[in-house]
């Protein structure tokens, strides 16, 4: 980032007070994600029965699950496993789908045949759906949830990319690297995939919220990560059979950091898309 | 290196560049049940030749569409000809896919400054990234070497080295142009071909950059194809002209000469409708209507008939050839006349 | 038409790919349709004999091939869950579905474009931040959350929605068939008790989902409002003095649908798959649900018979807004 | 002849991030009937911004700080959004460059041109239609009834161009501003739309303001040039007196970098340095000062508008 | 079941779904009153008990759909409460039976004003259909059937219109209360033949439709949302019933049934997780009926077949190890019998009965030293359909055997799946419930300890002894005898603990203060003869 980017965000910062606080949630999360264990004030799978479904209290902030655990240091717990997924997933789908988009956009002819194909036959399927049906036909384990969820990511990724790249394929500086004896490939990542780095890191951003939620979606349904760990969505799923009967805080707290993880990286899609390219900000 | 051996350069005013017979045609894409009949082509260089000799600068003019823009792609070799011949010195590129040559010992020897130099300089390249790039690529220039060489070109160019580390953004539209012209003349190549080089420029910032032109030219011993619409540029810079119509060349000749008398009705047409400092001219030639389609266009009929205020009903049925004249002019119409 | 007809050929290898993926996701799912058949006390044999039976035990491409063969003659299979053909079930739940998708998407729609628009002519404005912060919030709320939510707030807390039992409150008879959306059909029929009642079950589901397509929707029209605005032909119209309301509505709203549209028909596609959460809490006997319970319960056929529809409904739903598309824009028309 | 445009002492700002753009300042002309006036300035020099500002279309930073401009006796300047929309487009329109882009793309022609016979004229749905075709007629565009149904990206840009100047031109306005009209039309093309405008001008009496960078254009299409440099009209004459005798440096300079039709490039002459940056506070009174080669003293004082012979200003200390 | 079928039955099952919709107005509506709602997590997948792959709720179908020859004697147990006495029979379609007196077969007289839904008497030959059918169709009606001793065609005898014999293949004493389950019901024999399209047991026909004669028919039936019940007004095996409509709806989320029952918009509801049983029972404003579910146990089961589990004192230690308070206040919430710290020997000769194990780490750590075996990794695993209780309590384990030195893996498998799992044997841990309709020890021991290894032996227990106790048990008519041998293996039981049982959960049922006559079957679906409302 040069020096005026960087001026420009802080302009943008503070132009737009929402996203500082997005930026500011952002911290506290990746905060919690690499510091959460060692935070919690609890062992976050210790059990006590003894104060089982205790309401939130100075003792347990968030008050106990079903079987006494601490549901503060559960939710802290979680950040890393629930952030890690989506990061992961994003990174996964940003090699995969930018790459493809990219070849896609730039070659035209078969390769964009072939990708337009696959890409389509994913968003045939009903995407949650799909992501269940990978899990469960896998296995659910946090590598399968991680590629189901890049997976039905991938059309999305594809499409910005090569919108992107058709964009620039004409442009006058491809033509320039050709000249200045570039081959396609090297054309291709050097000089047009630097280009539409910005577009996706933007797309990587808005597409995390989303990443978390399917995640946690998966859990909910019992086809994600695996009980006893702490995960935001396991933790609402828990949590809702106690709703109707006053134990609020069960699901409630989990579901509101869940929300705000996804709010504030929705936000901050936005806050960086406003860095990134002032004109589309939406 | 791929084991082509780069064309040795010949005597000033021996032929540099032999186009014959050039053609490109785009088919269209169309949406055929079964794909049935002949798809319908983009005639958008069609049967064009012409010779560029070591020193000498070529104008090319034309409307917007009459195959400029896709005859420089042909020669700079970034798009294969449907037909036709380009000769390099010594050497046939016509034959030789756009892909390969990308890496040819050549590559080199033919470069181009872009219309738009902002939009043809990376955005993420600084200005000595840019110029540096085809030295690297195509020379194998590296380190210190390759910053001398860098410096070396901008100067030349009028750029000041305390700008090189700048992105584009961060340059003036006259700026932006000279990094333009000195990542095409770093490789010090045999023929450059200006897109309209000063279209986005104001007149002020104009005028140098054509100046800037013109002593490159003179100090590096290069061959121009300089493509614009503003004739009276084309005037000043170019020893010879090229008028097209619909990817056909209409007329060629000296320029002086071709502005002052043009033989071609286009041509004239052309001429008139090009505003003067002193006036309006009351009565001139006006060119109404648009160019026809250039979709598979009729074989036989001259591609300026219709539009034509001078055509006859020959013209529809027999497509004129271009003609010699004297003065080395040369006209596609059958009624063009000698020049007095 | 021809472009229609070729929009439909076109969707063909997407169709076949889904199908072969479908059968092969279908096939590696864990769990035993034979064993579940044959019951918890059943021998080994007997299962080995009902697996013979359903053709369990033939190499996968013969099984491929009876099942292509079947779907040929329109038969989806049986699901094991509610004992019915696969599409007896699925056509007596698309139109629960479609019915809650659609009314969810109108209540965003009717929210989302106008907010979008506000938030773009006013661009910088207060109401274009809290614009910005109620699509983002809408859209980070875990569909599965807000349901229950909204179910503990609306009806168990306040009374104020009804209990949530589906389409119809129990006591009440569903309207004849005629569209199977029962809005519909109870006003065809005059019925309006009965289509109070389904408006009161439909309305807190539909807003759960409604939540969730706001985002997209508002962020798309504010996107495409925005750079309408900006559009030289707008610069023309104000130029030319037409009034404030002639230009949003007539010359950027209209322009700025077009990507919108388009947004639409992702957004419904995606609401029908995310709708299974929502049907699950609403007790809604629409085909999300009964998908997902298919899937946890390993019940291949209707999980296949599910994903069929869907990309039926998916190249259908592309399909229309290519034609919606070629209503507004001449330029998709010549083309 | 009478003024159908008066404008004294305007002045533009806008308000950005970096600073405030002192973009016009106390500009001052007047249009009378039936003439055309040519603004003619290199990039940023103002000449649109004048335009925008006149119109009421200046985006939210930028607004009028001083002056007055007297449209028939209407002071735009102290008319409300509401009235100056009813003024644009029946008393004052405007074409622009780039006329595909600056149609609706996907309303048919003759409805864009039927929505401003609707809007200022109050015709009724068939009758504005009417309207439409026989103003199509007008500005030459062959079988008019059929053209109407068509949508611009069915057309050339010259006929877009066409149909932007039937939308300006069908409620018979007194004025007509062009910006930049032709840049990126052909020159034969640009000869026609020009012969159009000129055309309906003289049918109409309308006057017309045409904007432009090419001094050529303007010399060939206007009976006087208002030459702006960095927010100031510079020279104001009649077009054949500003060719033959340019008295203010930045014409000189200008008419001495512009290419024509005799000459060499040898002879040409650019103009030295850059526009100064209009975010200064510090901005000289004289804004060519700093590259002009007649710099006096007194020019650091004060600027000063001399009408050195009837119809002729210039604002210069030490004119040539 | 060939697919074509499935194609053939489509538009029959069409209409059946399609009919309702056209439902015509009746003459007297049955008032809110005489209306009850039902919410259930899900409903029947079929008509037919009998036939394959028919889920839990179509047992409450064929109780009140259709009727049998007898049924268990009603007994009150509290006040909103009616369960029955296994050991003794009532009249249902059957007026009187008589056992031969050789002891080889049983006669019964089918009541003469019985009539089918059609219209159509019932006959002996309508009975011997049914039954030929119930022991032929296959799956787990003839596995039902066969755990009575009734297993051939042969056996039933048509004597004469009304009169129907038994012919017994072994003195059984499950062969009499076996006829009282849901599974021997009685068809309208010519009605399923008349539509059974070729195939001798109508199986596709009677899967969409009643054809029976029981005191309610089937309104409306729409699989996954819900099934409407309406009173067969010609009953006669029995009181009329008082309510005349039954809606059954299909609500997957137990909270949503909680509030459903908590504001007063469902009447009955069961299959709540636990702790909603308890907050409403400690409530006033619903009643919920507990019963405990007899021959029923929540257990863990430890792989006796394979190392590290097929060593003895290593399940003791863990038997010794778990958690069971907290299980039963975390996960159950109380509602079971406690089946831990009982004596060293069986109280009493009936199952379930408490195991003599609690919590006690200190022997459970003695005990881990004295198997020898070292600290491992294992895996328990359990069905995600019954979660809410498994869970916990599958955590729970874990945490308790941490400090033994074995880590435990949860394994929580999706519903159908678990069956599948558990029929490889495979599982070195695993947490599960069975219950047997049959209240005998011998019965569940038989299917869960026997050396026939069924799907149920999940620890693939194996053991000699423990089978020779068991079938000596099984088929003794001498008490004396019947009590040694189930003593013995209730012993054997407890010493080798394949099985850790947890608790013997409750059946609980809440319903309205205004619902009465609620009675408890061993199929525990609600019976709506006897239900009341208002």
């Amino acid at each position: 980032m040069s020096s005026s980017t960087l001026r420009h965000a802080r302009h943008v910062v503070s132009e737009n007070p929402v996203t500082g606080l997005a930026l500011l949630l952002f911290a506290f999360f990746v905060g919690a994600a690499i510091l959460g264990p060692s935070l919690a004030p609890y062992d976050p799978l210790a059990s006590n029965t003894m104060r089982a479904l205790q309401p939130p209290s100075a003792l347990h902030w968030f008050g106990t699950d079903q079987i006494g655990r601490d549901i503060f240091s559960r939710v802290l717990v979680a950040a890393r496993l629930d952030l890690g997924i989506a990061a992961a997933s994003v990174a996964l789908v940003f090699a995969m789908g930018g790459f493809a988009g990219l070849a896609s956009g730039f070659f035209g002819g078969w390769v964009d045949m072939l990708v337009g194909r696959i890409a389509d036959t994913i968003m045939a399927f009903p995407l949650f759906v799909l992501a269940m049906a990978i899990v469960a036909a896998l296995g659910n384990t946090v590598p399968n949830i991680v590629l189901a969820t890049a997976i039905i990511n991938f059309p999305l990724y594809v499409r910005v990319a090569r919108a992107e790249t058709v964009q620039r394929r004409e442009a006058g500086f491809v033509d320039a690297a050709r000249i200045a004896g570039h081959r396609d490939m090297g054309v291709l990542l050097r000089q047009v995939g630097p280009n539409i780095m910005p577009i996706m890191v933007v797309q990587m951003s808005l597409t995390m919220g989303y990443a978390i939620l399917n995640a946690a979606g998966l859990s909910f349904i019992g086809l994600g990560v695996r009980a006893p760990t702490p995960e935001w969505g396991i933790m609402v799923a828990e949590g809702a059979a106690f709703i109707v009967s006053g134990e609020w805080w069960v699901a409630l707290f989990p579901g509101a950091t869940l929300m705000t993880a996804v709010f504030c990286f929705n936000l901050l899609g936005d806050g960086v898309r406003d860095i990134v390219d002032p004109r589309r900000r939406t | 290196m791929i084991g082509n051996e780069p064309t040795p350069p010949g005597p000033d005013g021996s032929t540099l560049l032999d186009v014959a017979e050039l053609s490109k045609r785009f088919p269209l894409r169309r949406k055929g049940w079964f794909g049935g009949g002949h798809p319908s082509l983009v005639h958008a260089v069609d049967d064009v030749s012409f010779t560029l000799s070591r020193g000498e600068t070529l104008g090319l003019v034309g409307e917007s569409g009459c195959g400029k823009s896709t005859l420089v792609r042909l020669i700079t070799r970034l798009t294969d000809p449907t037909s036709g011949s380009i000769r390099f010195g010594s050497r046939e590129l016509a034959d030789l896919p756009a892909k390969r040559f990308a890496r040819d010992a050549d590559r080199a020897r033919i470069q181009i400054v872009f219309q738009d130099a902002g939009e043809s300089i990376n955005p993420r390249f600084t200005a000595a990234d840019a110029i540096a790039d085809p030295l690297r690529k195509l020379k194998g220039v590296t380190g210190p070497d390759l910053k001398a060489k860098v410096e070396e070109a901008a100067t030349l160019c009028g750029l000041p080295v305390e700008l090189l580390d700048r992105f584009p953004h961060q340059l003036s539209g006259g700026q932006r142009a000279r990094v333009g012209i000195a990542r095409a003349i770093a490789t010090r190549p045999d023929l450059l071909v200006l897109d309209e080089p000063t279209a986005a420029l104001d007149v002020s910032v104009q005028v140098t950059i054509l100046q800037l032109l013109v002593r490159l030219r003179e100090t590096l011993g290069m061959s121009y194809v300089f493509v614009s619409h503003d004739l009276n540029v084309v005037r000043l810079l170019c020893d010879r002209v090229i008028v097209m119509y619909l990817g056909r060349i209409v007329e060629t000749g000296p320029a002086e000469q071709v502005f002052a008398k043009p033989l071609h009705p286009y041509t004239r047409g052309l001429v008139a409708a090009v505003p003067r400092l002193d006036g309006v001219r009351d009565g001139a030639l006006r060119l109404a209507g648009d160019p026809k389609s250039p979709i598979d266009p009729d074989p036989h009929a001259c591609r300026f008939h219709g539009r034509c205020p001078i055509g006859t009903d020959r013209c529809g049925l027999d497509m004129p050839a271009l003609r010699r004249f004297g003065g080395g002019r040369e006209a596609a119409c059958h009624y063009a006349e000698e020049p007095a | 038409m021809r472009g229609v007809l070729w929009r439909l050929a076109g969707s063909l290898p997407a169709l076949v790919a889904v199908i072969v993926v479908t059968f092969v996701l279908t096939r590696v799912l864990p769990g035993d349709t034979a064993t579940y058949f044959a019951g918890p006390t059943a021998s080994a044999e007997s299962i080995a004999q009902i697996r013979a039976a359903l053709g369990l035990d033939r190499p996968l491409p013969e099984q491929f091939w009876s099942y292509v063969q079947a779907l040929m003659r329109g038969d989806l299979g049986m699901s094991l869950t509610t004992g019915q053909p696969v599409l007896v079930d699925l056509v007596n739940r698309l139109p629960a579905s479609a019915e809650l998708t659609l009314v969810g998407l109108l209540i965003a729609m009717g929210i989302a474009i106008p907010l979008g628009v506000l938030a773009a002519v006013k661009q910088g404005s207060l109401a274009d931040h809290l614009c910005r912060v109620i699509v983002t919030a809408g859209v980070s709320l875990p569909v599965f959350f807000t349901g229950l939510l909204l179910v503990y707030v609306f009806y168990y807390l306040l009374g104020w929605a009804p209990a949530p039992v589906g389409r119809l409150d129990a006591f009440a008879t569903a309207p004849n068939f005629v569209t199977g959306f029962y809005l519909i059909d109870a006003a065809i029929a005059r019925d309006w008790e009965t289509w109070q009642s389904a408006a009161a079950q439909i309305i807190l589901p539909a807003c759960t989902l409604g939540l969730f397509a706001l985002a997209p929707i508002a962020r798309i029209t504010r996107a495409s409002m925005l750079a309408v605005l900006g559009a030289e032909f707008i610069r023309t119209a104000r130029a030319s003095g037409l009034s404030s309301r002639t230009i949003i509505l007539t010359y950027a709203l209209r322009n700025a649908l077009l990507p919108v549209v388009t947004t639409l028909g992702m957004v419904f596609s995606f609401l029908l798959g995310a709708n299974v959460l929502v049907e699950k809490v609403f007790a809604w006997p629409g085909i999300g649900s009964y998908a997902v319970e298919a899937l946890i319960a390993s019940d291949g056929a209707p999980v296949q018979g599910f994903v069929l529809t869907m990309a039926i409904l998916y190249v259908v739903l592309n399909l229309t807004i290519d034609l919606v598309n070629r209503a507004l824009d001449p330029r998709a028309r010549h083309s | 002849m009478s003024a159908v445009l008066d404008v004294s002492d305007f002045s533009v700002e806008f308000r950005t991030r970096s600073g405030i753009v002192r973009a016009l300042d106390r500009v001052a002309f007047t249009v009378r009937r039936g003439e055309t006036m040519a603004l003619v300035g290199e990039s940023g020099s103002g000449k649109s911004v004048t335009a925008y500002a006149l119109l009421g279309l200046l985006d939210a930073a930028g607004r009028i700080t001083r002056g007055r401009a007297v449209l028939e006796g209407v002071d735009l300047t102290a008319a409300s959004p509401s009235e100056l929309a009813r003024i644009r487009g029946k008393r004052a329109a405007m074409i622009f460059q780039n006329p595909r882009a600056a149609l609706n793309p996907i309303r048919p022609i003759g409805q864009q041109i039927a929505d401003v016979l609707r809007r200022h004229a109050g015709l009724s749905r068939r009758d504005a239609m009417a309207g439409a075709i026989d103003m199509l007629k007008q500005v030459g565009i062959p079988d008019p009834a059929r053209r109407a149904s068509a949508y611009p990206f069915e057309l050339s840009g010259g006929m877009c161009q066409r149909v932007m100047i039937a939308i300006a031109v069908a409620t018979r306005p007194a004025l007509l501003i062009a910006d930049e009209p032709t840049t990126g039309l052909d020159v034969t093309t640009q000869a026609v739309v020009m012969d159009i405008v000129a055309k309906l001008a003289a049918e109409t009496g309308m006057a017309t303001i045409l904007i432009t960078h090419d001094l050529a254009l303007a010399a060939e299409r206007s009976a006087r040039i208002a030459v702006m440099h960095a927010g100031h009209i510079v020279e104001d004459a009649a077009t054949k007196t500003l060719l033959a005798n340019p008295r203010h440096p930045y014409t000189r300079r200008l008419l001495a970098a512009t290419p024509t039709a005799a000459g060499s490039l040898a002879a040409l002459r650019s103009i030295p340095g850059n526009l100064p940056d209009l975010r200064r506070d510090d901005l000289p009174p004289c804004r060519f000062a700093a590259r002009c080669d007649r710099r006096l003293p007194g020019c650091d004082a004060k600027l000063v508008w001399r009408t050195i012979e009837p119809a002729h200003r210039i604002a210069c200390w030490n004119p040539a | 079941m060939d697919r074509r079928d499935f194609l053939k039955a489509l538009p029959a099952a069409a209409a059946a779904v399609a009919a309702p919709a056209i439902r015509e107005a009746k003459a007297q509506a049955p008032t809110r009153n005489e209306t009850l709602l039902l919410v259930q997590e899900y409903g029947p997948n079929s008509l037919d008990m009998q036939g394959l792959g028919s889920s839990q709720p179509v047992n409450g179908v064929a109780l009140n759909c259709y009727d049998r020859l007898v049924s268990f004697k009603r007994q009150r147990v509290d006040d909103i409460t009616t369960s029955f006495d296994i050991n003794a029979l009532e009249p249902e379609l059957a007026e009187s039976w008589q056992e031969a007196s050789d002891g080889t077969s049983v006669t019964f007289k089918l009541r003469a004003d019985a009539r089918f839904h059609s219209g159509r008497s019932v006959t002996a030959k309508d009975v011997k259909w049914s039954l030929d059918r119930a022991v032929s169709i296959g799956g787990f009606a003839t596995t039902q059937m066969n755990a009575g001793s009734l297993e051939k065609p042969e056996q039933f005898v048509a004597v004469d219109d009304k009169t129907f014999r038994i012919d017994f293949l072994r003195r059984d004493k499950l062969t009499m209360p076996n006829l009282a389950v849901t599974i021997p019901f009685v068809f309208d024999s010519e009605l399923a033949i008349r539509n059974s399209g070729g195939d001798p047991w109508a199986k596709e026909y009677l899967k969409n439709n009643i054809a029976g004669g029981g005191a309610f028919k089937v309104e409306a039936w729409r699989p996954g949302t819900e099934t409407i019940y309406v009173r067969n007004d010609d009953w006669k095996s029995g009181p009329l019933p008082r309510l005349r409509r039954v809606i059954a709806r299909d609500i997957p989320s137990p909270s949503t049934r909680r509030a459903l029952l908590e504001r007063g918009d469902a009447d009955i509801s069961y299959g709540l997780p636990p702790k909603d049983f308890a907050d409403l029972a400690a409530g006033n404003r619903i009643r919920v009926s507990a019963v405990p579910v007899p021959n029923a146990i929540w257990y863990v089961a430890l792989n006796s077949a394979n190392p590290p589990f097929n060593n003895v004192k290593l399940r003791q230690a863990v038997a010794w190890a778990l958690p069971y308070e907290q299980i039963m206040q975390a996960s159950l919430f109380g509602r079971g019998v406690p089946m831990w710290g009982g004596p060293s020997t069986p109280a009493r000769l009936t199952w379930p009965v408490p195991f003599p194990y609690s919590a006690n780490i200190a022997r459970a750590r003695a005990l881990m030293a004295e198997s020898g075996v070292g600290p491992f990794t294992t895996s328990l695993l359990f069905d995600a359909g019954s979660g809410t209780i498994a869970e916990p309590m599958a955590v729970l384990v874990k945490e308790a055997l941490a400090p033994l030195g074995i880590t435990v893996e949860l394994n929580k498998i999706p519903g159908a799946n678990f069956r599948g799992e558990l029929n490889k044997k495979t599982a070195p841990m695993a947490i599960n419930r069975f219950g047997g309709w049959l209240d005998w020890p011998d019965y569940f021991f038989f299917w869960n300890y026997h050396g026939n290894n069924s799907i149920f032996n999940i620890p693939s227990y194996q053991n000699p002894a423990m089978d020779r106790l068991i079938d000596a048990a099984r088929f003794t008519q001498d008490p004396a005898v019947y009590a040694q041998n189930v003593r013995g293996f209730l012993e054997l039981g407890m010493h080798d603990v394949p099985f850790i049982p947890i608790a013997q959960p409750f059946h609980d049922v809440a319903m309205q203060r205004t619902i009465g006559g609620y009675q408890f079957w061993p199929c525990r679906e609600p019976d709506f003869r006897y239900l009341t409302k208002g």
